[in-house]
């Protein structure tokens, strides 16, 4: 791949309290790659997603985004660098309505997005975008919906939502099927495409192997806080070392 | 949805009827029926994020629920949690959740309901314990821990155990180890097993029920849904062949 | 928060009259036995009514912190103190030759506010390193740290146990005196408006959006790049300011100030106005402050009078002590009513609001450091 | 150096007031996640009560004040178990609300019990050895300091030992780690909270008795003084944990001690700015529980 990695994790790894919960993971992800992270439960896929975006701080280790140097900075440079994320269970402004929601994302993309002397108005340029984002997810119906009202699967398309609003260049969905009725499934499968238009990066943690097949360029496969391997889907399948240690099937 | 319930009520240790539970205001279990013999492994499984660990929360009350959950032919759904337990409820909690600055031994002591508690047979299963009964929970290994979250359900004298990922995040010989704890316990005390590695599920599970969208998709004998394949991929999302290979095959 | 952009011309036009009815009061005769101690127009009920309407600003400014930004603060009657003793100390300290004498007025106040401002941006980055039951406990250090300053009597500026008497040679004839009542009153009326309109301002900014979903949910604000640090600073220096002008005006309606504004329990007594009107919604602070004020004004008229008195000690002793009654009154509404005053008529008229106070949050959040 | 003994064991003597407050509040919060403003009320109510009961038995004597710490404590544990079952069970994971209701009972209570002892200190009368000196490498120190710490020495003992070796303790130990699974265990935690509220009522109460005869006065505020550099202590201790409350309450008061008497009476600011260094540096405290 002849392009420059967008992000790069080099021997990456995390100690608490002398437990290693991850160790040594090296991935180095070019511009525009769809990644699929599979292994089973406690096998440190959120754990490295969480290393990625800061919410945890690496103990060893580098990560780098857009060449950036990034292992202590803080979520909101990662975030401003160009780097969204999504959590295992919805995390969203409950209280506030769904257009809220993404107007603050894109509010906080476009900068200024706190200041004391700038009001949201209904035709600013903060809220069309937003429009334009819930209608790009199908939630145009629910604008003005609580977001803590919304079902299971709105609210995974309003995050998603949120992540257009801020345009980052690296996104990280971590289980975004996860809780999702089978019938909101191919939709959602649809909007995530929809994310990686326009030369995104997509990080994605999933268990639905039809999704993570479906979709990604290649897979790596995480056990026991280590990367077993990673390749495209039918080398990383037929992958002896993947074979012998990934015992049992996920579920 | 097809709920091959027994006939036969009495031979059911635990029926759940319209479980409803929430978590923060959001549903995460929605309206799950099954039940449970009085003898062997009941496996309760599903996609990930699907409820199934909010659903053995609902049936102890750790979450909040509402609906019919009758244990040994008496409704428990309005006990608070402490009650439903000393009816003869063990519980090995996801992720182990044993106490991390008490000793193996305190722990344990913790966890003895009754002025008889089942030593010998704790001691018989996991020995390793008893050397280390001075040491701080925290500093065991996720093995061992997992051994002392399972001795503390097989302390007491009960009438059904709830097994919620024995197996996650533990290492091969381990997850051999703790199913064949779990198949001793077993002979004496019906199970209900959360379980997302198949093969653990080949080898204990009598009855599977399996969770979608939150609400119960398939009931029925174990070998009525790992012997077909295409059950499997339809209800878990997985591809599976038998045995070791089992990990996932490209599409 | 629902319909943000769209406010309704009858909502202002409801706002402008009742600013408009309470600004001619002082001009009409309306007598409310048992509420008020006379005639709208008498000294007595326009003090009254001035130091409800003080109060229900410096509540607003409280339901800034606490009702829209979820930061549950035990020290916010430092701020009021501030304005209060710094307004007295600039008046008698600050008085160019060269200014006017209303001009000099007009400046000690801005300084005053100004002082509660950096005040509280000092006291708020220190604070806000921690949230949660850290963040209420460390403001309260603060809060007493004050008190003890203000007791301390430094440079003979705070008058001690005695309190500050206000030096009327700095101040406009206008507010002075018992007969200029009424305009102190609508010094009062113009203080809660102003600090409405502020709150207001804030509220519907992009900043007061920020700190609302701060109090939903930390992490996420972070993962959409904001740093919610300095927008909860920006929120706690103008709710700082604020305080001082209220302090301010507090100053000129009682010609001076004693150190019980500076103690925590004035804190937690405006925690408890706060609550008691409603968590949320600015007109619950200013309702629970109007109520209050009038409860804690007529219950110590109670406890004074005859009746108490022929009691037995049983009866006697509670009833004579109005905190004591507003406490109880307190913990009633915290059990029964959760969502106080305002949410007697909210709970029917909205019902799809979320139930509960937002100050939740706060506390929920703590891990996410 | 004789000022320097003073100051320091006049310090542990005030430490040792600030630690029985201060051991309480962290319990409660380490196992319920309560702030409890209500805690200086029930340690005036033991000192109130405690002293009316010394009164009546015979004033100054070593077995009348016996009586008052006993009585103090043990009021202080009636009417804190009291809160807890009436009040904070109530709201059983409102922490918020949990924190109101303890407000309203602080302010309440105060009024009560200056409608009922009135709003001048009532001065005590304790054993006059407690008000005599002794003398230590030159310093003469208040007899009465040497008590204080020894009591709260026996309180510390005393609630290591029962969390150590009793069952309870032991409930309450895995109760500040993770109380829903104690409750998975089949055990009611409830019990263990009204428990804790009692036990810190008594070290409270026992404080409120101690505390007079430091100050040599009870009056409706003394709860809450000293609850607030209890806060103090245990925001510095680091929040719930019962040893960062004992270190804490030591170096608080020592602190205190001696910026009041070398920077000239600044003591309570030194305090609030310890407290500000801290947070600044530590934000979790000396010894909180997360890295």
């Amino acid at each position: 791949m002849p392009a420059a990695p967008v992000l790069s994790i080099e021997h990456v790894g995390l100690q608490i309290g002398g437990a290693r919960i991850l160790q040594d993971v090296t991935l180095s992800i070019p511009r525009g790659e769809m990644l699929g992270v599979i292994g089973p439960n406690g096998a440190g896929k959120t754990t490295l997603f969480n290393l990625i975006s800061g919410v945890l701080f690496a103990t060893e280790g580098v990560v780098r985004l857009n060449g950036r140097t990034m292992t202590r900075e803080p979520i909101h440079v990662r975030a401003r660098a160009g780097l969204g994320r999504t959590f295992q269970t919805s995390s969203l402004f409950n209280g506030l309505s769904a257009i809220e929601n993404v107007r603050l994302a894109a509010q906080a993309a476009a900068g200024g997005g706190s200041l004391v002397t700038r009001f949201p108005r209904a035709t600013d340029a903060a809220t069309r975008l937003a429009a334009d984002r819930l209608d790009e997810v199908g939630l145009a119906d629910h604008a003005q919906s609580l977001a803590g009202g919304l079902s299971h699967g709105d609210k995974r398309k309003l995050e998603i939502a949120m992540l257009l609003a801020m345009d980052p260049s690296v996104i990280l969905l971590d289980e975004p099927m996860a809780g999702v009725g089978s019938g909101d499934v191919p939709g959602l499968m649809e909007v995530i495409r929809t994310l990686h238009h326009g030369g995104r990066t997509v990080l994605m943690v999933e268990h639905h192997m039809e999704v993570v097949l479906g979709l990604v360029d290649r897979v790596a496969v995480m056990h026991h806080g280590e990367l077993l391997a990673c390749d495209t889907p039918a080398a990383v399948m037929n992958n002896p070392t993947v074979q012998s240690a990934y015992l049992g099937d996920p579920v | 949805m097809s709920t091959n319930s027994s006939t036969n009520l009495s031979s059911n240790i635990l029926t759940v009827r319209n479980l409803y539970g929430r978590i923060e205001g959001q549903q995460v279990v929605e309206d799950v029926s099954f039940d449970v013999p009085d003898t062997g492994v009941t496996a309760l499984l599903g996609r990930n994020g699907v409820g199934k660990t909010s659903t053995i929360k609902s049936i102890l009350g750790l979450i909040d629920r509402t609906g019919e959950v009758t244990l040994g032919g008496r409704r428990v759904d309005r006990l608070p949690t402490h009650k439903v337990v000393q009816l003869g409820v063990g519980y090995v909690p996801e992720d182990r959740e044993v106490f991390g600055k008490l000793t193996v031994a305190e722990n344990l002591k913790l966890a003895e309901r009754s002025a008889k508690p089942n030593r010998a047979l704790v001691e018989k299963l996991f020995p390793d314990l008893v050397q280390r009964q001075a040491q701080l929970a925290g500093t065991l290994s996720g093995g061992q821990q997992q051994m002392v979250s399972l001795a503390r359900a097989l302390l007491n004298q009960n009438r059904l155990l709830l097994v919620d990922e024995p197996t996650k995040g533990l290492s091969p010989k381990i997850v051999g180890e703790v199913a064949q704890a779990l198949l001793i316990a077993a002979r004496t005390v019906p199970i209900l097993l959360v379980e997302q590695n198949l093969q653990v599920i080949r080898q204990l599970a009598d009855r599977v029920v399996v969770l979608s969208g939150g609400r119960v998709v398939f009931t029925g004998e174990a070998s009525e849904l790992l012997d077909h394949p295409e059950r499997i991929q339809r209800f878990l999302g997985v591809h599976s062949g038998s045995g070791q290979a089992d990990a996932a095959v490209p599409a | 928060m629902r319909s943000l952009w769209s406010r309704p011309v009858a909502k202002i036009t409801a706002g402008a009259a009742l600013v408009l009815f309470m600004a001619l009061l002082p001009l009409l005769n309306i007598t409310i036995p048992g509420i008020f101690p006379g005639a709208t127009y008498t000294p007595g009920t326009l003090q009254l009514l001035a130091y409800a309407m003080l109060i229900a600003a410096l509540a607003l400014s409280y339901h800034l912190l606490f009702g829209l930004a979820g930061m549950l603060s035990f020290g916010h009657a430092l701020f009021f103190a501030a304005g209060a003793y710094g307004l007295g100390i600039v008046l008698r300290n600050f008085s160019p030759t060269w200014m006017p004498a209303d001009v000099t007025f007009i400046v000690a106040i801005l300084i005053t506010v100004l002082i509660g401002f950096v005040l509280a941006a000092l006291v708020g980055s220190v604070s806000l390193r921690v949230t949660g039951i850290s963040f209420a406990m460390v403001t309260l250090a603060f809060a007493q740290a004050g008190s003890v300053v203000v007791r301390r009597n430094p440079g003979g500026q705070t008058g001690g146990e005695e309190g500050l008497t206000l030096d009327v040679s700095q101040v406009p004839d206008s507010l002075v005196g018992v007969l200029n009542t009424r305009n102190l009153y609508w010094l009062a009326l113009a203080v809660l408006v102003t600090v409405y309109l502020v709150v207001l301002w804030v509220e519907k900014s992009r900043a007061g959006h920020v700190v609302a979903a701060t109090r939903e949910n930390e992490l996420r604000v972070r993962v959409i790049g904001i740093r919610p640090y300095f927008v909860r600073l920006l929120i706690f220096s103008i709710a700082g300011a604020l305080a001082a002008l209220a302090g301010a005006a507090f100053l000129l309606l009682q010609s001076g100030v004693s150190p019980r504004v500076a103690t925590p329990d004035f804190t937690l007594t405006l925690l408890v106005i706060v609550v008691l009107g409603g968590v949320g919604l600015r007109w619950g602070a200013v309702l629970g402050a109007i109520v209050y004020t009038l409860l804690d004004q007529r219950l110590t008229a109670l406890a004074g009078s005859e009746f108490i008195a022929g009691l037995p000690d049983v009866l006697r002793i509670p009833l004579s002590q109005p905190l004591f009654i507003l406490g109880t009154l307190f913990i009633l509404v915290v059990l029964f009513l959760p969502g106080g005053l305002a949410g007697l008529t909210r709970r029917s008229a909205w019902p799809h609001r979320p139930k509960r106070g937002s100050g939740e949050r706060m506390l929920e959040t703590e891990e996410t450091i | 150096m004789s000022t320097v003994v003073l100051l320091l064991i006049t310090g542990l003597g005030l430490g040792a007031l600030y630690f029985l407050v201060a051991s309480g509040l962290s319990l409660i919060y380490g196992l319920m996640g309560v702030l409890n403003f209500a805690h200086g009320s029930f340690l005036t109510i033991g000192a109130f009560i405690g002293w009316e009961v010394a009164r009546r038995l015979s004033d100054g004597s070593w077995w009348a004040l016996a009586a008052a710490m006993i009585t103090g404590a043990l009021v202080g544990a009636l009417v804190a178990a009291a809160t807890e079952f009436f009040l904070i069970r109530r709201l059983y994971n409102r922490h918020i609300e949990q924190v109101l209701v303890t407000v309203g009972l602080a302010l309440a209570s105060v009024a009560l019990f200056e409608g009922i002892w009135g709003t001048d200190p009532t001065y005590v009368t304790s054993p006059s050895w407690l008000g005599q000196t002794t003398e230590i490498l030159g310093a003469r120190i208040p007899n009465n300091r040497f008590m204080l710490i020894v009591v709260a020495v026996l309180v510390l003992v005393a609630i290591v030992l029962f969390l150590k070796f009793t069952r309870y303790g032991l409930i309450i130990r895995a109760g500040v780690e993770n109380r829903l699974m104690v409750t998975a265990l089949g055990i009611d935690v409830r019990r263990a909270f009204t428990l804790v509220f009692a036990i810190g009522g008594a070290a409270a109460g026992l404080g409120g008795v101690l505390a007079s005869i430091y100050y040599g006065y009870v009056s409706a505020h003394i709860g809450g003084s000293l609850l607030i550099f209890a806060f103090i202590v245990t925001v510095i201790g680091g929040l719930g944990s019962l040893a960062g409350a004992a270190i804490a309450s030591v170096l608080v008061a020592v602190l205190q001690q001696f910026a009041n008497f070398y920077l000239g009476g600044t003591g309570d600011l030194a305090v609030v700015l310890a407290l500000a260094a801290v947070l600044l540096l530590r934000p979790r405290g000396l010894l909180g529980a997360k890295a």
